[in-house]
């Protein structure tokens, strides 16, 4: 069913955990459907210089937690708003069809923390103007 | 990883040494048609006789009451289908409950598409139709009610006997779907007044692909499948012999040693629920407390989700099940589940292990041992737990 | 008497010792629901999926085109009835010929009982249906034309492709009932333009109760068991793994050694031919002289009639069967027999040899013998022959 | 299917063949329904000396045939008349229902010969008054 990839970030997801005094916090999703994931960011010069998760959910929904954690630690924000569902996605060796709408949480997650970065510290980022952490992936 | 403890009997058994040995001979020396009319064939129709006798006994059915069908789903579908279509002069309202395997709400529904009405029964906290409901649901268009005998998510046993009587005084037929209950339960078709029941070979330790639709005498029923004369001209197709052969050598074993098998099951399932509650919080046992089936434990985990669940315990070697939406694809988690009215977020974290013949001890200790390591671990990653616990 | 010579592959073959081989595993160690998440339930599910594939590529299929089914009968019941109650917007009006299998054709009489007329197209002297005539019959109102494969009694194969040729440019679903032709004929659905295809595994060496309906993408055609997510949802019910892994290893056997099991069996059928009509007067043989199974040789003896012939076969040790109207308990002899124009005297006299992958040349020798004998005894007792003779 | 009487009579049929100058010949059945049986009787002082069959028909009507001549040979004319099918089905340990007719057909053989018989011998038998050889025992 889970690619290898997948089955390895599920089994030792990397970067679990919280930041304490974090820059940037992000939550997406609700638990009626199963999945939230929360994101811990510290950001130092523009840099993502560490990141941590929490997530509950099914096996992809960890598996591409981790993999976004990986993602965008070391990156500037510029380059962690380019992480899109499609590239965990690809970068977990695909998920089932099924499991796609986890890929998005995880991009949500990211840019949830990142709004939560700029309005504490009152940076508009261009990417996230339209951008509403509330809004449900599942489309149902 | 290689199952080393398989808790999901519910879901299907291995065919026991006893039954396979009895299949065998029908795939090979004694292949012939049981239709057919010189001694191969004949000896075939024979062991179909025979088996459909031996099963009617445990049953107290007649043996001309048993149908063989390809399994449960088949039987569920021809006992609901085809009731509605023969009686549809009668009426076009059917009763069920929401609780019911997809093999009989998923046929409710496509009724429905063609002019049925149904009514599906609600259920309390513990998995349980409520009598007075069902006797108020009742109209003079009412053809057909069908109630399971045993869930096979949360293992309630319901008052199938109470269900029956109401159902025979006001004129309406009963179909009960037993695939859970047949092997766990004993069973008398007159004395629980069902006019028709479902039942189906691997999860009693026999083959997959065969099962059969008690249909009492009178019933008024349409062919499943047009075709041959087999089945008394209601089932049509050469008939599965070593199937049908082990299937009756399952139900033999199985009520030949039911009070042993149930009282061991009870004992084994007990000592599971109780640690798994002693040693982890934040756990709820789904189902009725005591009319449930012997080998049914199933709970749910507060703060974690069950396919992480279930993954993790697939890779200490444990095979067990969920009700959770992940698991299945869908969003939502199982009907069952929602039925007994638990929130989203709690039946999300399900977990179904039952129990079975090949059980033991040993495995029981194994398994709570693992879990109470897994369900830490993933509650240390649950934003959930963290929440709760103030962390 | 126990069976010495078996000639009556036609009604069912016994299991080959490579195809049980397969299929006991799935009934032991590796007993897993295909459903189920952990590993030994995904290993049933990439069992099935190989097996889907193997008989996909058999045939020049798409796996996803192949649903497993309890055999050959559920298969055409399901296509018929499917196709008809999901295209019935678009016409009521279904073709199909007088010598169908019982699966088909009562089928479409229990159609016919709500609301859908169907044409039976004659067949000539040999089992053929016309073409013309097919023509002919297609309407405004025709959804659906099922015309069977090889002809089980007298084992006449169709112009299948140029029938599936007429049925795509009038924009009719072509359905065939290839429970025969599987295992006896190269097959490729595409070449041979069909929409549908009824298969049984227990013809080709395989188990009982398992078979497929081959169903081109885009058909429209109901669910046929509601219930579960198997078979993409059109046919639920736990799949029996251990029938569709023997269902595969069978046809697997039987299309690797296609043309030597053809050349084989019309060697040793043609010797059977030959020697029962020059060692016994007034015999004809039924069917078409070349467009016919390569197993099949069917007879009709005059002046004595089926039954008896049958029992004296079985007294012999002889395996065969007959379209008299005494082996089935009715009066009337086969419908196939009569479709071809067989006065109904000389149909009484029927006896169908089918020969298979066992049959040797000595059981070719052993039946002509023993048929001689009995033949003989049989008409110095009969009031016909007695006619005849002039005695 | 058949019980073992049946199959003994028809494997080893009882009193096969013909019998030339018989007194009375009876055909009855018909070759489109599958079965046609032909007695015939010896008779001297009304009584039936030798009896013969000849059947077209499966085993049961082959086997009713043979017990049937067992049944009247040796007997009056009378005695012969009250030969029943249901007399001739039980001396046979019974027979599928779907095999019942055949033992009618044998009844009627009987008659029809004894009827033959009487004919010939321009003797009236009381019992054969309303009694057709012609008459179909399929009722179909
Ligand atoms: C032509 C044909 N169609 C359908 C069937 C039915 O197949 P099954 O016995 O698998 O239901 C048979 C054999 O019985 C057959 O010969
Ligand atoms: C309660 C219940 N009904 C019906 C079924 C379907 O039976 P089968 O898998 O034999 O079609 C099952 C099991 O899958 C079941 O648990």
């Amino acid at each position: 069913m889970y690619s290898e990839k997948v089955m390895d970030h599920f089994t030792n997801p990397r970067n679990v955990g919280e930041i304490k005094n974090a820059d940037g916090i992000g939550e997406v999703g609700n638990p009626k459907c199963g999945d939230i994931m929360k994101m811990y960011l510290k950001i130092e010069d523009g840099v993502i210089t560490d990141v941590k998760f929490k997530t509950f959910g099914c096996g992809a929904a960890i598996a591409t937690s981790s993999m976004a954690t990986e993602l965008v630690k070391g990156k500037t924000i510029e380059e962690a708003l380019k992480v899109t569902n499609k590239r965990v996605a690809e970068e977990l060796g695909g998920l089932p069809s099924a499991k796609l709408h986890c890929s998005l949480l995880a991009e949500q997650a990211i840019k949830a923390a990142l709004l939560d970065y700029a309005k504490k510290n009152n940076i508009e980022i261009e990417e996230l103007k339209d951008f509403d952490p509330n809004e449900d992936p599942h489309h149902h | 990883m290689a199952t080393k403890v398989y808790m999901d009997y519910a879901a299907t058994t291995p065919v026991k040494k006893e039954v396979l040995d009895s299949m065998i001979p029908y795939y090979t020396e004694k292949y012939g048609n049981p239709s057919s009319v010189y001694s191969l064939g004949r000896e075939s129709r024979k062991t179909i006789d025979e088996s459909r006798e031996k099963i009617a006994n445990i049953l107290g059915a007649n043996p001309k009451e048993i149908y063989f069908t390809s399994g449960g789903s088949e039987a569920d579908n021809w006992a609901i289908k085809a009731v509605a279509m023969a009686n549809k002069d009668k009426g076009n309202h059917i009763i069920t409950s929401k609780i019911e395997h997809h093999a009989v709400l998923h046929t409710c529904e496509y009724l429905e598409k063609h002019g049925f009405e149904v009514t599906y029964l609600d259920v309390d906290e513990y998995g349980m139709v409520d009598l007075e409901q069902l006797k108020k649901s009742i109209t003079d268009k009412t053809i057909l009610i069908s109630i399971m005998f045993a869930n096979n998510e949360i293992g309630t046993i319901q008052p199938i006997k109470e269900i029956g009587q109401i159902a025979r005084e006001k004129g309406v037929y009963f179909h009960t779907d037993a695939v859970q209950a047949v092997g766990n339960v004993k069973i008398d078709v007159n004395e629980l007044n069902i006019d028709m029941m479902s039942m189906s070979a691997h999860k009693i330790y026999g083959p997959k692909g065969i099962g059969a639709l008690y249909i009492k005498k009178g019933v008024k029923i349409d062919p499943h499948i047009h075709g041959g004369a087999q089945e008394r001209k209601r089932r049509a197709g050469t008939e599965n012999v070593a199937g049908i052969v082990g299937f009756a050598k399952a139900m033999e074993l199985a009520y030949e040693n039911l009070e042993e098998h149930i009282s061991k099951l009870t004992k084994l399932r007990d000592k599971l629920i109780n640690d798994v509650k002693n040693k982890i919080d934040y756990v709820r046992l789904n189902g009725h407390p005591e009319k449930r089936l012997p080998g049914n434990a199933s709970f749910c985990i507060e703060f974690i989700e069950g396919e992480a669940l279930l993954l993790n315990l697939d890779m200490a070697g444990i095979a067990a099940s969920s009700g959770s939406a992940c698991t299945s694809g869908s969003l939502d988690p199982s009907h069952v589940l929602m039925a007994i009215g638990l929130p989203h977020e709690i039946a999300h974290g399900s977990l179904r292990l039952t129990l079975g013949d090949f059980t033991t001890e040993k495995d029981v200790d194994y398994v709570v041992e693992k879990l109470v390591e897994i369900v830490d671990r993933l509650r240390q990653m649950s934003p959930l737990y963290e929440k709760v616990k103030g962390v």
